[in-house]
């Protein structure tokens, strides 16, 4: 699909949390689960558009879900329905879906949850059976979508006032997964990818980076991976964990 | 109305997307017309093959970015086998811009260079962020001196040499970029600058500095600009913090030939074309009907 | 916990008013509690009165502000004896901001400030806006060395020589300062740069070129002072674009000692008590007790 | 009074014209026909605040008659009514109504409306009869509250649309009036008061400067007087017309 960048109608913007909001814009073309888009809502500060995943896309609406965490997300968290948003996307390469089959766990922690809905819905809507396990700081949010589809839905947090105490890097087995999803941070990222691979099990992880263009033409987020250095943006931000984290 | 004359290629008009920042073209041909440009510069190209710099690469400042890519590119000849072509097939100017890990490297680079269909050379002796062959080169005019003289000898393509603020003596260093055989200069690369992580209590850069660029540097690199129109006989390509119609216009009137928009494309990856736009539709309200009327005016 | 020791004199904190920026203190006294700051530095004077430049004084330019204004003061003689006294009586640091139309202008305009209760001289040889006695001297270190060790002879008060980011060799230019006979070093002074009045078809400003300073230019004038840091004995106050807490303690683990803030004014006429207050915070959760501790550590 | 800084409440910010607004909001301390504020309602871009005069304060509200010409006043225009404002002021020397008396002339040039209600309240309360002279390049706006209070007011236009055709400058005949006060277009300030001048009418004009602090603390709004160098923002701006065009 081609990249487009274009103004969007924001339908709404909902805040779920203290910190962190769902925004609904117009955009018709498809995108894929696990591909974002570089967002913006003001003029010339900050300078740059914010990477955002695609949350979901579903009636010609994609979903945004954010955490505040500084000026632009902010910023995007003050966007009322009706106002417009500047889109370019949709950007990068997302989560093979049509390589997944099967038994798959998927692992989020913190706002690592965005990108996880959309490809959850791809992979049931194919067959597949999902567990999803997620990890938070205190309060969770978003359950319910994830509980509608998925299996089981395993919940730890580092308070323990929901769920288990404890990181959710511990409460799965990738054992008997045929794959494992994951975004949140790095270090969980690396844990449950190390797991994975330990296990024999094919595992796919969401990666961040600072990025200027979000289209591979600045090299702003390249990361090295056992082909070679990969630009996040373009050729990931999902990639495969073995290609990212090759010593295993 | 806007079409340009750089180093006796015509181009469209005077906008070009600055090395670095527009990749080899292709990654923003969904989303503007490529073949409106005046011109695009290559990412920055080495002989041997380069990763760039380890570590966060990226940090933003008011109104500016400050990078610290560090020349990651696949090597001149994998550019001339895969990318150029393409570059060549965008119906617009081409710059190849290379620098080097040493005066050898340069020469060979602009050597293969030379022997392709790539329109210009722009020969970038001005990036702060690798050790060998970038600003080493940028800072004292004697060793841009030497670098320029013996590419020069490698290549009758239009040479442009890329010059950097930090430029101990500027004025000087143009000139004696010019008398070594630079057939037009630019100008300017990104500013040294620094950005520290206070909770880590580190830089942000692996590198410790890294190069400042964006609408916050545009002052002074008009400046920088003005200063060396008025001092060379060469065409001066004008450049940093571009980001509007006006701005450009700006370093036409300061003396610019063409001037190239680089962290502008990531506010709007179509912000060329608005440019162009801004710049056609000020002509003519102005009763401007070339630019040959404004360039160095000021 | 924020007090700092800056040539000899106790400041109840590192934040101080940069020239011109500030006029004589007295004029924000209405807005901030003067006696809260670290210190003042005076409206840069001179010894013969001075209207400072003609036309239009300033520019908005991205995250920062171009400024002609020229270096306008009473004149020493006049200071000493109208804005001092007041200046001294607001219980901070008041330093005198020094320039000059040649030696024996800095040379005289320093005796008159030593026989006073002045608490520190910054000297300042880096003003792009005036032609004699500014930049002048602070763009060559030799220029800059005869300056400062003639000044040094003038005055047993503490000597901060302020440098310009247009310094050829602005650590040359540091060491040099230093060997003359310095105090310490304030940097940066404004950048020159320029605009351009396209409709108008002239630069905005009389002197065609001016001083940028503000958010914009803050990465670089951090590099800048963390390079001279690493490499002068003498205690080096931080400055350029510095407009919060965060900004103020970056420069602080680049090694200043202390910093100064200038264009920041103009956003919030407070926003040195802001500056002052989140410093204190970020230290308090960060377990510093006492600036020492992160100075330099960059 | 005191200068401040604060935070003021928005009460309202009227469209008047296609790019004239009204903006309202509390300020409870005194201001003196002719001062003026800096105002911002933005963060951090543009960098400066912007000087605009009082054109009203009545019952603890102060208002500002604003042109949208570029950024600042675009961001200004936006502001809605509960919105928080960043005032400092107020500032300057306005009008020194206690030195005038008797038939006064207050003659305005576009925009230059927008000090001169305040200080026509003024003169009026105290018992002067006021002509007001106006100027606009096509449609005027705001004229209502100035007949309400004047004896006449005459009107010019650029276009001929409304009111005579041709320059303000032209209206006014000296002569016969105590005083004369005006805001407007340099050339015009000029103008009038050297008409005035050489009709032997104390003239009083409110300046423009391009200004940072508003203070008097930058040097940057500084002009040229018979009493040396005065800054705009402190010592004005409204000054004698003598001490500024001492040529006549
Ligand atoms: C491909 C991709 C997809 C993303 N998807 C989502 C998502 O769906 N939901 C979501 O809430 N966030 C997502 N992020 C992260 C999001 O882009 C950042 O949180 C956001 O850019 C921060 O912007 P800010 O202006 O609010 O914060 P800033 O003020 O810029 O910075 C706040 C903090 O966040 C860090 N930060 C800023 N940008 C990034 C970045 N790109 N990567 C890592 N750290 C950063 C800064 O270093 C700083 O510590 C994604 C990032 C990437 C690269
Ligand atoms: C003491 C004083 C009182 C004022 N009172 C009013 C008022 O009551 N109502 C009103 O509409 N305007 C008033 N102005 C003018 C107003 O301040 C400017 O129109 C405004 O600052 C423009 O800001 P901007 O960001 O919209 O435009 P910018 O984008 O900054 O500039 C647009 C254009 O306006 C010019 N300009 C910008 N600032 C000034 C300035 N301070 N003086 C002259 N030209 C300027 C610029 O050079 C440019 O050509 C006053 C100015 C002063 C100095
Ligand atoms: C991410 C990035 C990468 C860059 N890489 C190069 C490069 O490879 N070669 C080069 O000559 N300049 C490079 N530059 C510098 C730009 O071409 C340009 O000189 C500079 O950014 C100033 O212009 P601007 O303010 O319009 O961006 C790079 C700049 C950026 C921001
Ligand atoms: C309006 C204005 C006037 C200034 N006048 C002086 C001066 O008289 N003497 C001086 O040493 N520096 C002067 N400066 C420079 C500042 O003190 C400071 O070095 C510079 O602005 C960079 O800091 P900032 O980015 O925090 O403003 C002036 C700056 C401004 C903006
Ligand atoms: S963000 Fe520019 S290459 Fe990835
Ligand atoms: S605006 Fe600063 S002195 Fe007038």
């Amino acid at each position: 699909m081609a990249i487009t960048y274009q103004k969007a109608l924001i339908t709404a913007n909902e805040q779920m949390t203290d910190t962190v909001f769902l925004l609904k814009a117009q955009w018709s073309a498809p995108t894929q689960p696990g591909q974002f888009f570089m967002l913006r809502t003001w003029d010339k500060a900050p300078l740059l558009s914010r990477p955002i995943s695609v949350h979901n896309w579903e009636n010609g609406i994609v979903e945004f879900l954010y955490e505040v965490r500084g000026t632009g997300t902010d910023l995007l968290s003050q966007a009322k329905a009706g106002d417009f948003i500047e889109l370019t996307g949709a950007l990068g390469k997302g989560f093979p879906v049509e390589n997944i089959s099967g038994k798959v766990a998927v692992v989020s922690g913190g706002i690592g949850i965005a990108p996880l809905y959309y490809v959850v819905r791809a992979l049931v809507q194919k067959g597949c059976t999902v567990d999803f396990y997620c990890g938070f700081r205190d309060k969770p949010y978003g359950l319910e979508k994830f509980e509608a589809l998925c299996s089981n839905v395993y919940l730890a947090t580092d308070s323990g006032n929901y769920g288990v105490k404890g990181f959710v890097t511990d409460l799965l087995q990738p054992e008997g997964y045929d794959a494992v999803l994951t975004c949140g941070p790095e270090i969980m990222m690396e844990k449950i990818a190390h797991k994975a691979m330990a296990a024999g099990t094919a595992v796919y992880v969401s990666k961040e980076s600072h990025m200027a263009c979000g289209i591979g033409a600045c090299l702003a987020c390249t990361c090295k991976t056992k082909g070679g250095p990969k630009s996040v943006c373009k050729d990931g931000p999902v990639f495969k964990g073995e290609d990212i984290y090759a010593d295993c | 109305m806007l079409t340009v004359n750089l180093c006796g290629k015509t181009l469209k008009n005077p906008v070009i997307c600055a090395s670095g920042t527009f990749g080899y073209g292709s990654e923003y041909a969904d989303m503007l017309d490529l073949s409106k440009l005046g011109g695009i510069s290559s990412k920055g190209l080495t002989l041997v093959p380069k990763y760039g710099n380890e570590g966060q690469r990226l940090a933003e400042t008011a109104s500016g970015i400050i990078n610290s890519i560090g020349l990651q590119n696949p090597g001149v000849e994998h550019f001339i086998a895969h990318e150029l072509p393409d570059m060549l097939k965008m119906d617009t100017c081409i710059l190849a811009n290379l620098g080097g890990a040493g005066i050898e490297d340069y020469e060979k680079g602009a050597e293969l260079l030379d022997a392709t269909d790539v329109h210009m050379i722009e020969l970038n002796i001005s990036c702060p962020n690798v050790k060998a062959g970038g600003i080493a080169y940028g800072v004292k005019s004697e060793s841009a001196k030497e670098v320029v003289s013996r590419v020069r000898k490698c290549t009758t393509k239009p040479l442009i040499v890329k010059l950097s603020p930090q430029a101990e003596n500027l004025v000087d260093m143009a000139l004696t970029c010019q008398d070594a055989g630079a057939d037009g200069l630019s100008l300017v690369n990104t500013f040294t600058a620094m950005a520290i992580d206070l909770e880590k209590r580190k830089p942000i850069f692996n590198n410790v500095y890294a190069g400042l660029s964006g609408p916050a540097i545009k002052p002074i690199a008009l400046r920088m600009v003005h200063q060396v129109c008025k001092a060379v006989q060469v065409p001066v390509v004008g450049l940093g913090g571009i980001a509007s119609g006006r701005d450009a216009l700006e370093f036409i009137m300061a003396g610019a030939t063409a001037i190239q928009v680089g962290t502008a494309n990531f506010i709007k990856p179509d912000i060329t074309m608005d440019i162009i736009t801004q710049m056609q539709q000020w002509c003519d309200k102005n009763g401007v009907k070339s630019l040959d009327e404004i360039r160095g005016i000021v």
